[in-house]
């Protein structure tokens, strides 16, 4: 029986149905990472589990029992809100302290702990600040160790990280990673950013209007996305979609932007039948490999971003992305040679737009 | 584990709210809409000098609209009130757009112009008599300069009373609703005005066509204070012109609280309250629909 | 201890010293005092204060309280009986008749008069009145006479202030000047509508047009004070006033006879129109209280009470029975006028000061005479206003 | 940030600047001059108000109108001033304006925070309570303080005030709590905080713009109230406003314009400093959303 | 004569000095990107360019001309605000047509004109609407066509993608691309995300604190930064810093974390030098080629993004961050062989922190 199991978890406001039936189960330990655009239920499944926002259907149960009748209060969770909220009133120390003095610990214990997560945190010289003095990822920290210094049985994060710029984003991806690591801990994590999913999560749940696209492994999610919506989410710049038909003999792909070059299918497929071949720009790259499709197709943009090259090409009326070294050469206007490395290519059924299994 | 006690407990945390909130909404049902039902009561009464619980029906109502106090009152309200309100705003507009041209002494101006709303007529009623009795105030004072021939004298020309109680009354409030629009301005984003200064607009357009349509619910803040302070003016008029000359300055207010406590006509006063409680309703009501509707958003 | 709590609008220097003379009376009695003034235009706003008092179940002891407000109060039953003390002190005999009308209801005493105020009275600056060359007029048309002279010599005529009490003061001598007493019962008294939009009182209100206009440009809302200042001052001529005003006379040191001429107004002399103030003593329910109400209420019809409270506030005493000796001359002569009327008949409640009809006629009166006198309505509007609002008032 | 933030970039600015000032100075001079009257008649001697233009200043300068109105102008029989009934309207007033401002505070927290089934409609009976004309409710009220054995105590003024401010000072806090993060609220109860806890520990201590605009309102308000204050107290027990009018409208005798004048300045004296020195307060209040649409 | 000349300009409010004299020069049609921290004074540089907070030293000019004097509404410029600062009263299509309005433009070319601009940016299905009834990425557009639609000399962006999605915030950004190489426009465009900058601009300014840390082309910046904070602030996850000492021969570098393992210097510098080698991730990989140096390295931490796994390496007492290839395999725990490509480090002084030139 897993730690946490969500069953068929449903929340409307009036007529709109916002959660349409949400099945999760997470292991003790692990990392599960909602994930989805904007809107898209993320938030009410969260607060539906931290019993804010009760559900209107359905059950969820931590450690095999219903917390369904529970206040948020006694249900042992501690949640990092998107907007940190830290309690403006109070100094750091108090903020941190605050839920232990709900749960009526001690003064002399509450100043240990508070100490010890802070030390861990990095955050014992700003113990006296108030919130409006802190920066940014000050603030998250300060969240952080409010959440951590309970130590509940469950972690819940609403996109902490969103108010970062970048680089204060990577140093306290690092730093959730380690606590993660570190402490055991199971956590429930909201975002839309996919390297914070792709990273920091041993699952990801990809959400859209309120349902379950997949669920699985960071791997499975990017490798082996169930549909078209997930593998179009999962990655950036996104996946190259090219629809086309099932050549006869059941082998190729016959394009529909450039109906001249076949590209051959990692499976045999029914012929004529119309298909979405997906394959990611880091799998389209300078280097042809054994196995791999060569193309020769006209630049139109170079996106040099230091570390890479995107180059955006023209392949009859698409334009396929393609992912070169920093150190590449490429002009707009030239010709690039570049070799699709099909074996990492997914297949869509254009209709119902679900993965075809290969 | 089913026992019975945390759900009562989470129970008792959701009636919590209300039970806190249920003193205030008691008192609020018992002290306003129990005595609007009780005045309701007493206007089809025959109420004289006090309570009298005999049916009339709708005698006293006839009676008001008989009252040609009552129809000189009602039209009062109507200049008055419409006065009252677009000057109020126009001068409180204003006055806030001039403050907010990052004025320096604007810290000293401020409260000069808001401290008219922290006084009572009572107290200010007198120095306005003054000031505008033709005898002893401004007519005397600039005639003293020299202009033997000026006339101000609208306090005592029944015609002319009702604007004396208009100017007293925008000077009261205007200061208030200046502090609105100034809240208000001072809430637009900054950007946005800088882009339509990009965009080429001179001051007089950003504020013609950007600013005042944003400040549409300092608007409609405004006029929903000043219609009921209109409506509720009474030491306004008390204290200025005392409903004169003749009934040339009679409010509804007034007339209430005269009918009622001076005429002993308890029943044609209590009428009165009601229609102006419907009057107050009809303004109220669907602003309070529209603003509460709108939050489902 | 016993004691009593006194409603009352009586808040101006003169009066409050007056009733501290009763307060210190009823403290030798060993009755304390508690004090509840509520100021404002001819007690309106203590009537408002009573009302909510009286619905509240808590009366005060005893108020002051003016003509027909007493009816309709012991109308209600709320008003104690005060029969036994007035027998004892043999009120019947002392207090006009016209006066114990207010004073009891289905003959039982309910209220102990205090003074008797009169309304007819025109205050006239001396040295203007020199200046004019003019004997004090007799009639209406002696006083326009007098008034043309006072325009000449670049003053006001006339003194006034346009509240609407004022203008039914003025109204009302009018009135009785025009028709005389037996007119003024009929039309005021009796509310008779021939005679409310009969000839006489075109007449009236013809004079009122006229009277109007020797006021100056800024009556409108002055105070009555205000208006005697202007006479004392020799701004104005004269001034028709009740005789509350001379207390303004006496304390600007004015001497009557020398600084300003005390007449009925012209036209009525020989007739009164009254106004008492009273105490009504309101039904507590409870012996001990009752027993202060008692002797409040002897201590008010104290004859020395009468002297010290008049003398100070200018009316006349309500008892006939007290020497004048320390009244001065106006005193003096309103109290032979009074005595002289109350035998002759021609004593009669004011309108203006709520001693002739119920307070809503008398602001229907009000009404019609105000918007006349300043312009609103016509003669002949008026003539036929009158009687309409007077008989929906009814 | 204004309009006027940005460089005008011609030489017409100064002309624009002496035109708003002009302005705005000109409309001060209009503001203040019925206080400025009240003050000068204040310190004239009677002689010079009698004969004189209001608008000049005082030539012989007195303070006597002032001791005499604090300390011994006569009030019915009593010649000790008003110095009595200003604390009578400070006993009325505290208490009041305590009260109804922390009904209003528990009222906006709930129809923000915890909102249920029926809270606009609630919400909206109250607010629509302000809108009364209070002169309609006197005789019904008088009987229910009567039978609550309240009539003609403080305790009654200040249940009076309250009931009838209520409505504002909920409408205050409705809207400024609107603004306030419910995520905090969440925050709170997942850290295990009550529904007390929480409004002490965290909305409260947040407050302090609207709590200014709140005192400010409801004391200008509850401060200059005459009618309640007439009819629902009396004697020695009135309140301030109440005594001034005793003052001002006694209807024979001398008047004296000064005294009376010292008195009504006297009279309006808090709500004048509360409004001076708390107005920065008020403004910022204002704007953190009391008068939102 | 370049298009835009902006000559030691300084401003300053009371005595906090926040821009402190800043030189740039660039081209007509040129893409000039401003890169800094939150509160560096970007946004400041912005408006003094714009006309809205005036300099209080230097000189701006455009086309030769100083427009120090002139009304922003004269200078011929668009702006598009982070916060899109779209007017709420008005319609897409009033919003839109109102620069031209105040420019006096007859409406019926108002008319051709918006819907030429609306197609352009596929907003010509909203123009009915109100700002309150978009999306973010409408709202986005909506505010670049207000821009556009005046065909101005000048546009001026500021962070005009920050509130959108990643997903959303790729396709506008190539949007932008396209506008600026289809119609040439000269652009000026602040952002604090890295890969934003190296995308689109043809000069990136890094700036810290008011003053210019460094100005250069996309590949200046990111191959030969300045300074360490040029070289630590560009690139994510961050370049790897490793101070030590030049070794006697001058032609090893001796790191303090791992004295033991001399790294060759690319070029000779003299003996017992303080230094700091940077190396980006990208730089350190699976292949070892030829001339680079390889370590074996203990793993820490396995970050796969699923087009690339990040590794941190510890490397004596310092972390190295590794990008290998997505598909990759590698343990936490574990040991991998990487190799470091010297050739592309770059070395920076310890004391002034300024690069060393080669
Ligand atoms: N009180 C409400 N009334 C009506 N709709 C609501 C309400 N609260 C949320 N919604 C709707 O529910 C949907 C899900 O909201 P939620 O906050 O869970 O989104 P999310 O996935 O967290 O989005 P984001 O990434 O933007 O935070 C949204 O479409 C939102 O508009
Ligand atoms: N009116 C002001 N008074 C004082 N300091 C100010 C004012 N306006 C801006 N500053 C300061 O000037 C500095 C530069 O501000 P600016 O808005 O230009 O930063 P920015 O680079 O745009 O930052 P961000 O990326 O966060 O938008 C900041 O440190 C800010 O605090
Ligand atoms: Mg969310
Ligand atoms: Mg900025």
């Amino acid at each position: 029986m897993a730690f946490i199991e969500i069953e068929r978890l449903e929340r409307s406001i009036g007529a709109l149905k916002i959660l349409k039936g949400i099945d999760i189960s997470l292991e003790k330990g692990g990392f599960l990472v909602l994930l989805g655009p904007s809107g898209c239920g993320k938030s009410t499944l969260l607060n539906a589990i931290a019993g804010l926002q009760p559900p209107t259907a359905g059950d969820i149960r931590i450690d095999g029992h219903s917390v369904m009748d529970l206040h948020p209060s006694k249900r042992d969770i501690a949640m990092v809100f998107q907007s940190y909220a830290l309690y403006p009133n109070m100094t750091v120390a108090q903020n941190i302290g605050f839920p232990l003095e709900m749960a009526g610990v001690a003064r002399a214990q509450r100043e240990t702990d508070i100490e010890a997560v802070a030390r861990t945190l990095q955050i014992g010289h700003l113990l006296g600040r108030r919130p409006g003095q802190l920066s940014g990822g000050q603030r998250q920290r300060v969240a952080m160790a409010r959440a951590l210094v309970r130590k509940p049985r469950l972690f819940l994060f609403d996109e902490p990280l969103s108010n970062l710029d970048a680089k204060l984003r990577v140093e306290v991806r690092a730093e959730i990673k380690r606590l993660h690591q570190q402490t055991g801990a199971t956590i429930i994590y909201v975002t839309h950013d996919q390297i914070e999913a792709m990273t920091l999560a041993t699952q990801i749940v990809v959400m859209k209007e309120g349902e379950i696209q997949q669920s699985g492994t960071p791997a499975q999610i990017y490798g082996q996305p169930a549909n078209m919506f997930v593998a179009d989410f999962m990655g950036s710049p996104a996946m190259n979609m090219l629809p086309g038909t099932v050549a006869p003999d059941g082998r190729g792909l016959i394009p529909e932007a450039a109906p001249d070059d076949v590209l051959p299918l990692p499976c045999p497929l029914s012929p004529g039948r119309k298909v979405v071949l997906g394959i990611r720009p880091e799998n389209i790259g300078q280097e042809i490999g054994p196995g791999m499709f060569a193309l020769d197709l006209p630049v139109e943009i170079v996106e040099p971003t230091g570390s890479d090259v995107f180059l955006s090409l023209r392949f009859g009326t698409a334009l396929l992305t393609a992912r070169l070294p920093g150190a590449a050469r490429a002009v707009a206007g030239g010709v690039q040679r570049v070799g699709l490395d099909l074996s990492h290519a997914v297949l869509f059924d254009a209709e119902s737009r679900q993965r075809i299994d290969g | 584990m089913a026992t019975t006690s945390p759900g009562m407990l989470r129970r008792l945390q959701d009636w919590l709210p209300r039970l806190v909130l249920a003193p205030s909404f008691a008192l609020v049902l018992i002290f306003v809409y129990g005595f609007i039902v009780w005045t309701a009561v007493l206007s089809m009464s025959t109420s004289r000098i006090l309570p009298v619980y005999k049916w009339a029906g709708f005698d006293a109502y006839e009676r008001l609209f008989a009252q040609p106090n009552w129809w000189m009152a009602l039209k009062n309200l109507a200049i008055f009130g419409s006065l009252y309100i677009i000057i109020c705003i126009a001068l409180g507009l204003l006055l806030a757009i001039l403050l907010d041209q990052r004025i320096r002494i604007e810290g000293v101006l401020r409260p000069i112009y808001l401290y008219p709303m922290a006084l009572s007529f009572v107290v200010t009623g007198t120095a306005w008599k003054w000031f505008l009795n033709p005898g002893m105030g401004f007519q005397n004072t600039v005639r003293g300069w020299g202009w033997e021939g000026f006339t101000f004298d609208w306090l005592v020309r029944p015609d002319m009373a009702i604007y004396t109680v208009a100017i007293a009354g925008i000077w009261q409030a205007s200061g208030f609703v200046m502090a609105m629009f100034l809240a208000g301005l001072r809430g637009i984003d900054s950007e946005m005005l800088k882009a339509a200064t990009v965009d080429g607009a001179s001051t007089f357009t950003i504020y013609r066509r950007i600013v005042i349509p944003l400040l549409r619910p300092a608007f409609l803040s405004a006029v929903i204070v000043l219609a009921h302070m209109a409506i509720k003016s009474y030491d306004l008029v008390i204290a200025l012109t005392g409903g004169g000359p003749g009934n040339a300055t009679e409010l509804p207010s007034t007339f209430m609280y005269s009918y009622t406590f001076t005429r002993s006509q308890m029943a044609v006063g209590s009428a009165s309250a009601m229609i102006m409680l419907m009057g107050i309703a009809a303004i109220m009501v669907p602003y309070l629909y529209s603003e509460l509707r709108e939050e489902k958003r | 201890e016993e004691s009593v709590e006194v409603l009352h609008w009586w808040t101006a220097g003169g009066e409050a010293a007056a009733l501290n003379v009763l307060k210190e009376d009823l403290a030798s009695k060993g009755v304390g005092w508690s004090d509840m003034p509520v100021a404002g235009g001819s007690g309106v706003q203590a009537m408002t204060a009573l009302r909510a008092r009286v619905t509240a179940g808590d009366p005060p002891t005893a108020v002051q309280m003016l003509g027909f407000d007493i009816r309709d109060w012991a109308e209600m039953g709320v008003l104690g009986n005060l029969d036994d003390l007035a027998a004892e002190q043999g009120w019947a005999e002392v207090i006009p008749e016209a006066i114990q009308a207010f004073s009891k209801y289905d003959d039982h005493w309910i209220a102990a008069p205090v003074n008797v105020h009169s309304t007819n009275w025109l205050w006239i600056n001396k040295a203007a009145l020199d200046a004019a060359g003019a004997e004090p007029p007799e009639d209406m048309d002696g006083l326009f006479a007098m008034l043309d002279a006072f325009n000449e010599q670049g003053i006001t005529p006339l003194a006034h202030g346009g509240q609407p009490w004022q203008d039914g003061t003025l109204w009302e001598s009018v009135v009785l000047s025009r028709g005389g007493m037996d007119f003024y019962r009929q039309a005021v008294l009796d509310a008779d509508a021939d005679a409310l939009g009969g000839d006489t009182m075109r007449q009236v209100f013809d004079d009122m047009s006229k009277l109007r206009e020797y006021f100056d440009g800024s009556f409108s809302g002055r105070d009555w004070n205000l208006a005697s200042a202007m006479v004392i001052e020799g701004q104005a001529g004269a001034q028709q006033m009740g005789d509350w005003a001379k207390g303004e006379f006496l304390s600007a040191d004015q001497v009557p006879g020398e600084d300003f001429v005390c007449i009925r107004f012209p036209g009525t002399q020989g007739s009164i129109l009254f106004n008492s103030d009273q105490f009504v003593m309101f039904d507590l329910g409870d012996d001990e209280k009752r027993s202060a109400q008692l002797k409040m209420a002897a201590a008010v019809e104290d004859p020395a009470f009468q002297v010290a409270f008049n003398t100070v506030k200018g009316s006349v005493p309500a008892r006939t029975d007290v020497p004048d000796t320390d009244f001065d001359d106006c005193g003096k002569k309103g109290m032979a006028d009074l005595v002289e009327a109350a035998a002759g008949g021609t004593l009669a409640g004011s309108l203006a000061h709520g001693h002739g009809q119920p307070s809503a006629v008398k602001e229907a009166v009000f009404d019609v005479v105000t918007q006349h006198l300043n312009g609103q309505i016509t003669t002949d509007e008026a003539l036929t206003r009158l009687p309409q609002a007077v008989a929906a008032a009814q | 940030m204004s309009v006027h933030d940005m460089p005008a970039g011609s030489g017409a600015s100064w002309l624009n600047r002496v035109v708003i000032y002009g302005l705005l100075l000109i409309f001060a001079g209009m503001y203040l001059l019925p206080l400025f009257v009240m003050l000068t008649t204040s310190f004239k001697p009677l002689a010079e108000i009698r004969g004189g233009d209001i608008l000049a200043l005082p030539s012989e300068p007195t303070i006597q109108p002032w001791l005499r109105a604090w300390g011994s102008a006569c009030i019915g029989v009593t010649c000790e001033g008003i110095k009595g009934y200003f604390w009578n309207s400070i006993r009325m007033v505290v208490p009041a304006v305590l009260i109804s401002t922390a009904l209003g505070a528990l009222n906006g927290y709930v129809l923000t925070k915890w909102r249920f089934r029926g809270h606009r409609l609630v919400f909206g009976l109250m607010l629509f309570a302000c809108f009364i004309p209070f002169q309609s409710v006197l005789i019904p009220m008088a009987r229910v303080l009567g039978q609550l054995g309240l009539s003609n105590t403080t305790a009654g003024l200040v249940l009076v005030h309250v009931v009838y401010g209520i409505g504002f000072t909920t409408l205050f806090f409705r809207n400024y709590y609107e603004a306030f993060p419910t995520e905090l609220v969440h925050s709170a109860q997942v850290d295990g905080a009550g529904f007390f806890t929480i409004f002490w520990r965290i909305l409260l201590p947040s407050s302090a713009p609207i709590i200014v605009v709140c005192v400010i309102y409801q004391f200008t308000n509850i401060w200059n109230d005459f009618l309640f204050g007439v009819s629902f107290a009396s004697g020695g027990g009135a309140p301030m406003t109440v005594a001034l009018n005793n003052l001002v409208a006694s209807s024979t005798g001398v008047k004296e314009y000064n005294v009376d004048m010292a008195a009504a300045v006297i009279a309006a004296l808090p709500t004048l400093i509360v409004y001076v020195v708390a107005g920065r307060y008020f403004m910022r209040g204002l704007m953190a959303g009391a008068v939102k649409g």
